[in-house]
């Protein structure tokens, strides 16, 4: 594997040089948030960021797509495909949970049944630059409980490591291999390894928050209809912002919007927590109340994605703990399945 | 306040009407939770007594953002309010802060922040806020351009994620089935285009003529950070300028935009060739 | 040399005319009109009120000319068997205006005398009542129901429209390029069939058109032509002779919104045709078959108030075998006609009261309520719940319609020593001295009558009518009792139109003496010893004239009945600025309110002499019977309806529905639309936060379907 | 209570920095025909003057 250092201070310089060649998403602080999004050569990109506001999965995953596009004509409908349009881009300075997210994102877009041509091209033409949480987290970060750890390169074609002066760079994936020349040719050495060895440990001892992700899983087997499901979404808004600061929520709405004689088909995130979401056109709703919708969450984060893909869908991020204006810890009702 | 709503609807569902009973419920309200309640009486989601409304004087409420900016982005791990401060753990240290410093911006220009109604009181009348400064904002921002004006609208807007959480948590969002989730015709995009989330959130603030309580319940549940009482004021100011109401003010009133007045509203908006 | 502005709210006019539009109103007697040579203007001579002359030149000259019986009254008259009166118009009964000389012939509008819309109207009504009533055991006998097709079933089916443009003669032919709009028709999405016609309201093509539908399994027809004012109707009529619910029908008007406006663009009038037709048909797609719905029928009327109006109306119910209630405030029935002793015409009013009366009581179903007050009205057309209290405790009647007959009272004036010097009275109170031969009378030798007495002035602007008639008749019969008496008029305008002007022509003979005055230059009447004096300016003369009186009377005129806001309130019906109740369309609908099932007649209308609150009467029957005689009310079908799944139930619409046709019901949760009494008019949909409440024809799809068409 | 909502409707567009001039709310009756045009005439050219919106229009494609 390809490894260089490169001085601290030039990154927010390979990341404006990259932007010149091609397009390149990284953290921006946009008055109190940080968020992903495409800079310019000119760009101002925040790498000093604990963790951005927002889940980058919409660079995958936009939260609005165009499928396709139609037009009424006088010999009938023309269609046409808005899918492998994607641009040869770079997402710079994601945290291992988020690049953690996409590889868990993969499983579903890109699997041997169906293939998502609008993800998947996107995801192709995507190099995923990772940056390794070496400083004390959020209180919320529970990533080591679900399969993730703060200096972890899953979903990642490079990683980078503050190692004190330097970050260390190391190319994981052939992909990242080709954006090597942007990192200048300092070679690393084995005492960059040994310091990168010693980081990760003292941050994966830092992530204090824990949670018995795994042992939910044959409970939450057997639990379908526990009473328990009443306890827990009693002060639930309905809104959607848990699942929408999510970087693995993928659940997705499609519509047609038509204007005279053009049209086209979009598609655009939903939310399980939303009322509409299962509603059918007869006007009944298999999940009524949000009881059933609190239990469709959990279960597809704990079990539902563990019985399709062995994996379970959530990377610890944190999010939607910080995020939901009542207060509702994803943390605490996982502690809780655990005692059923 | 949905719950309360919700919990009267549910207690009449499915019942025959010999069996309906008044199911009361009893509500602790602040000034601004007993306007919201007032606007449900007026509006018929329930009877006056079906609610037993225990009313609480309110010295205000703390801003969560603004909190998090006045310490530095710090992450809050535990918390306490010990006479007119603020005491927290942080992951940056422990840090202490004036509650009269981060107190949301509704409570500060509060103009109900004793009960309106109630049937029992609790405690003494809480302190007068400001409430001759509430329309400062608004004043300021009227007195911007045009152009100014629309810019700082779409740039607050650009943050909205359409996740909904303003609609969700204003007591005055009960609506059983919201424009935006309307289809035939379908009033606005459910997409992130920009004129539908503008369209979405003008016509969600634009139905609060009369019905906003200045609660600051959209505002401190949004997770972007969209500036959405810069708006509202403005319906209130409005609303007040216009029709002399005040949402929610005075069981008596009928919802300002169910009439009018030809002696006393203004006429200046009718056009005349 | 008079105004005769004596129909409801026409001293309005007058007075706008001359306030807000600068008309002169010239009183003076043209001599002559000539045409001048070089600038073709003409020169009217007019002999001015005090005799002088004037010359003054206009361009256009309109004459109002007045009525003549018809050519052919003598020979109808014969043939028909029915006597004319001596002008040879029509003789009618002073007891039943529409009611000729031979039983069973009824005469309504000019033919009975010269007069204005709303009385002809009236008259045609009461005409009709009359004529219903010989006829009620045969009600119903006669009607051969229409059979339309069984409805098409439009499960599955998509959007079939056939289009139909009209030439409408010249009229749309002549300005827009109509094949050319027909073949653009062609080109729009839907669209399967268009044609176009000659005169789209045709005969053949209403056979066309049925044929079309079936041949080309149409699911929509759009016709450009006219207004669907005039025609929709009839449209629609095609539509369900072809199986085709009505309300998938829709009309683009490219005349009286095209054509006719843009005559001299032809151009651009027919790009306009192609526009409104687009938005037609873009709208139809989104058409639903509607079915109106039906309301029960109770067969009783409420008559509110028992004067002439009301017993008459009683009466004539009862004739076509309706049973009426009449709720009276006094103790007794009658109203002011118990003050009256006799018409201008000379009609015994006592003795016809009395027989009135008579049949009342007699009559099995006519049940009275006097001393009584309506205090709740609750329902709607067809089913009223009405709580009366009485002397004897409250009563709640169930009735199917209500006539208004609430009347009015006599004027109360302040002015002119009246109740403070006893010379000084009301004709009303002369009247009753005159028949009741009160002995005073023979030493009133001097008379002053002053006319609109509290009437068109700025509190009352309205002319009351009978006045000028009343001062006449008692005038006339003063004069016969003792020719030797010196009576003297003091009037505005005299206004004894139609026949009564025989009358006048008559007092005038008699040497009753006539002396206009000016609103603002009013007469003064003062006390002189055991006399009055009354000073006025004579403007013939030019000065001012001391007349003295033993008797000054007063025309006093009438003021609506204070209650009838209330009641207008209860019934959610209108009055007018003066306080009347105000008709649905003053000329074309003048017994009717705006909401079905409310009637009125009589003085609570305006100001009106006897015989015409009998005519209103019978006419308010006749209306009132059309909703009586039937089992079930159809409504419109074009009606607000309420979309379960968005209505919070916040009643917005129930306090704002004009017609009360919506309501929440809080079993349901939700509000409901009575489809019978929605009259269509949107204020419910306007007021509806959630879009909860929408309108069938003009609901959002549809009208956002036309406004996206636009272009 | 439509001239309410038009009041208010104005007032909160021009706020936010939409042409309020754009909603224009008058009465005509169906028999005012010169008013109708002289209405539609005076808003054409108000709207024409304001020049094509392009704020909260949605374009679609």
């Amino acid at each position: 594997m390809e490894k260089r250092l490169i001085k601290k201070d030039t990154l927010a310089g390979i990341a404006k040089k990259m932007a010149g060649d091609m397009m390149v998403w990284a953290p921006v602080k946009k008055e109190d948030n940080v968020l992903f999004e495409t800079i310019g050569k000119d760009g101002e990109p925040f790498f000093a960021y604990l963790n951005s506001k927002n889940a980058p999965k919409n660079v995958f995953f936009p939260h609005t797509e165009t499928l396709m596009k139609f037009t009424r004509t006088p010999k009938g409908m023309a269609f046409s495909s808005e899918a492998n349009k994607a641009n040869q881009s770079v997402l710079f300075g994601v945290r291992p949970c988020d690049a953690h997210s996409f590889a868990l994102l993969d499983k579903l877009f890109d699997q041997e049944k169906y293939q998502d041509a609008y993800y998947v091209a996107k995801r192709q033409n995507t190099t995923v630059i990772a940056m390794a949480c070496v400083k004390p987290p959020y209180a919320s970060c529970f990533c080591t409980s679900v399969d993730g750890e703060p200096v972890g390169s899953e979903g990642a074609d490079i990683l980078l490591t503050d190692i004190g002066g330097d970050y260390l760079a190391e190319f994981i994936t052939s992909k990242g291999e080709k954006l090597a020349q942007y990192f200048g040719d300092a070679k690393a050495d084995a005492a960059a390894d040994a310091k990168k060895a010693e980081i990760a440990a003292k941050a994966k001892e830092a992530i204090q928050s824990r949670i018995p992700a795994h042992e939910v899983k044959p409970i939450l087997d057997v639990n379908f209809d526990n009473p328990f499901w009443n306890t827990i979404h009693g002060k639930c808004l309905a809104c959607g912002t848990c699942t929408y600061m999510c970087p693995t929520c993928h659940c997705f709405d499609i519509s047609d919007e038509v204007k005279g004689a053009d049209g086209i088909r979009l598609r655009s995130w939903d939310s399980c927590m939303f009322p509409l979401f299962t509603k059918e056109t007869s006007g009944h709703n298999p999940r009524p109340s949000q009881k059933e919708r609190w239990r469709q969450r959990a279960m597809h984060k704990f079990k539902y994605y563990v019985d399709n893909f062995n994996a379970i869908a959530c990377v610890g991020c944190g999010r939607c703990v910080m995020s939901c204006p009542v207060n509702i810890d994803i943390r605490k009702v996982v502690e809780d399945i655990s005692k059923l | 306040m949905h719950d309360l709503i919700t919990a009267h609807k549910n207690s009449q569902k499915r019942v025959k009407p010999e069996d309906r009973k008044k199911k009361v419920i009893g509500v602790v309200a602040r000034g601004c939770t007993t306007r919201s309640l007032i606007i449900h009486l007026q509006e018929r989601q329930y009877e006056r007594d079906e609610v037993c409304i225990i009313g609480v004087p309110c010295d205000g409420y703390v801003d969560g953002k603004g909190l998090k900016v006045k310490i530095g982005g710090a992450d809050i791990v535990e918390g306490s309010i010990d006479g007119g401060q603020i005491k927290m753990k942080t992951s940056d240290g422990d840090k202490t802060v004036a509650l009269k410093d981060v107190l949301a911006d509704s409570c500060l220009t509060c103009r109900f922040n004793n009960p309106i109604i109630s049937d029992i009181m609790i405690g003494s009348p809480a302190p007068a806020m400001n409430p001759d400064a509430e329309y400062n904002d608004v004043k300021e921002f009227e007195a911007k351009t045009m152009e100014e004006r629309w810019a700082y609208f779409t740039k607050e807007m650009e943050k909205c994620m359409r996740c909904n959480a303003c609609r969700q948590a204003c007591p005055s969002c009960y609506c059983p089935t919201c424009f935006v989730e309307q289809s035939q015709p379908q009033w606005v995009g459910i997409g992130e285009d920009k004129s539908d989330t503008q369209v979405f959130q003008f016509m969600r603030l634009y139905h609060m003529v009369g019905r906003c309580v200045d609660c600051g319940s959209c505002v401190s549940v949004c997770p972007m950070g969209v500036d959405l009482r810069k708006f509202l004021k403005k319906i209130d100011k409005d609303c007040w300028e216009m029709f002399g109401n005040r949402a929610g003010s005075g069981m008596e009133d009928m919802p300002p935009l169910g009439k009018y007045d030809e002696h006393h509203d203004k006429q200046d908006f009718i056009y005349n060739p | 040399m008079d105004i005769r502005a004596h129909g409801k709210d026409f001293d309005r006019f007058v007075n706008r005319a001359k306030d807000e539009y600068g008309i002169r109103y010239i009183r003076s007697m043209p001599s002559s009109i000539k045409e001048l040579q070089q600038t073709n203007n003409l020169l009217i001579k007019y002999v001015n009120q005090d005799g002088s002359f004037t010359e003054e030149e206009f361009d256009m000259v309109v004459l109002s000319v007045g009525l003549m019986p018809p050519k052919e009254a003598k020979k109808l008259s014969a043939s028909l068997g029915i006597e004319l009166e001596g002008h040879g118009f029509c003789k009618t009964d002073l007891e039943n205006p529409v009611q000729t000389s031979r039983p069973g012939v009824f005469v309504c509008g000019a033919f009975g005398g010269p007069k204005d819309i709303p009385e002809t109207v009236m008259e045609a009504s009461a005409a009709a009542a009359c004529a219903e009533g010989l006829l009620a055991s045969k009600r119903g006998t006669m009607i051969t129901p229409v059979e339309n097709p069984a409805e098409k079933d439009l499960r599955g089916q998509g959007v079939r429209t056939g289009v139909f443009v009209c030439h409408c003669g010249i009229n749309i032919g002549g300005v827009v390029d109509v094949p050319a709009v027909r073949d653009y028709a062609a080109t729009l999405p839907t669209v399967v069939y268009s044609a176009d016609n000659l005169f789209t309201c045709s005969q053949d093509t209403a056979v066309k058109m049925a044929e079309v539908i079936k041949e080309k399994d149409l699911t929509r027809v759009v016709v450009a032509s006219c207004s669907p004012r005039t025609h929709e109707g009839l449209f629609q009529e095609n539509c369900e002779k072809a199986g085709l619910n009505r309300y998938l029908f829709e009309m683009a008007n490219i005349r009286d919104q095209d054509s006719w406006v843009h005559m001299h663009e032809p151009e651009a009038a027919t790009a306009k045709a192609k526009d409104l037709l687009r938005m037609a048909v873009a709208k139809a797609q989104y058409l639903k078959p509607l079915k109106p719905g039906q309301l029960s029928v109770n067969h009783q009327a409420l008559i509110i108030g028992g004067g002439l109006a009301g017993i008459t109306a009683a009466l004539s119910l009862a004739d076509q075998g309706f049973a009426s209630t009449i709720v009276e405030k006094e103790d007794r029935l009658g109203g002011n006609y118990n003050h009256l002793y006799k018409t201008l015409e000379g009609l015994d009013t006592r003795a016809h009261l009395t027989g009135l009366l008579e049949k009342i009581y007699k009559n099995p179903l006519i049940t009275v309520v006097t001393s009584a007050r309506i205090e709740k009205i609750e329902g709607f057309i067809g089913n009223y719940k009405t709580t009366v209290k009485a002397k004897d405790g409250e009563k709640v009647f169930e009735h199917g319609i209500v006539l208004v007959a609430t009347g009015a009272y006599e004027n109360k004036p302040k002015e002119y020593l009246y109740g403070q010097n006893d010379k000084v009275k009301s004709q009303r109170e002369l009247e009753t001295m005159i028949y009741e031969k009160d002995s005073k009378l023979a030493a009133v030798k001097n008379i002053v009558m002053i006319q609109c007495v509290g009437s068109r002035d700025k509190e009352r602007p309205y002319c009351s009518r009978y006045c000028c008639s009343e001062a006449i008749k008692n005038a006339l019969e003063l004069k016969a009792a003792d020719p030797s008496r010196d009576i003297t008029i003091l009037y505005r305008d005299i206004r004894t139109f139609a026949f009564k002007e025989d009358y006048y022509k008559q007092a005038r003979e008699a040497n009753i003496k006539f002396i206009s005055y000016e609103e603002n230059r009013k007469p003064e009447v003062m006390a002189a010893g055991d006399k009055v004096e009354v000073k006025v300016l004579d403007p013939i003369l030019n000065e001012t004239v001391t007349l003295p009186a033993d008797a000054v009377v007063l025309s006093v005129g009438v003021v609506p009945n204070p209650e009838n806001a209330a009641i207008g309130n209860m019934l959610k019906v209108p009055t007018n600025q003066d306080g009347f109740f105000l008709e649905a369309h003053v000329k074309l609908r003048p017994v009717d309110f705006q909401t079905d099932g409310v009637f009125m007649c009589g003085m609570s209308h305006s100001p009106k002499f006897s015989d015409e609150t009998i005519t209103q009467a019978n006419a308010a029957v006749s209306r009132a019977c059309l909703v009586l005689s039937l089992d079930f009310i159809e409504a419109e079908g074009k009606t607000a309806y309420v979309n379960k799944e968005r209505c919070s139930a916040c009643g917005l619409c129930e306090i704002n529905c004009p017609y009360s046709a919506i309501r929440v019901n809080p079993a349901e949760g939700c509000a409901e639309v009575n489809a019978v009494l929605c009259k269509g008019c949107g204020i419910c949909t306007a007021s509806c936060r959630m879009n909860a409440v929408d309108l069938n024809g003009f609901n959002n799809e549809e009208v956002l379907a036309q406004i996206f068409n636009l272009n | 209570m439509a001239r309410r909502k038009f009041a208010t409707l104005k007032s909160f567009l021009n706020y936010i920095g939409v042409e309020g001039d754009r909603t224009i709310f008058t009465w005509v009756s169906a028999s005012e025909g010169d008013r109708w045009a002289q209405v539609i005439k005076g808003a054409t050219e108000k709207i024409k003057a304001l020049g094509p919106a392009n704020k909260m229009v949605k374009t679609i494609g």
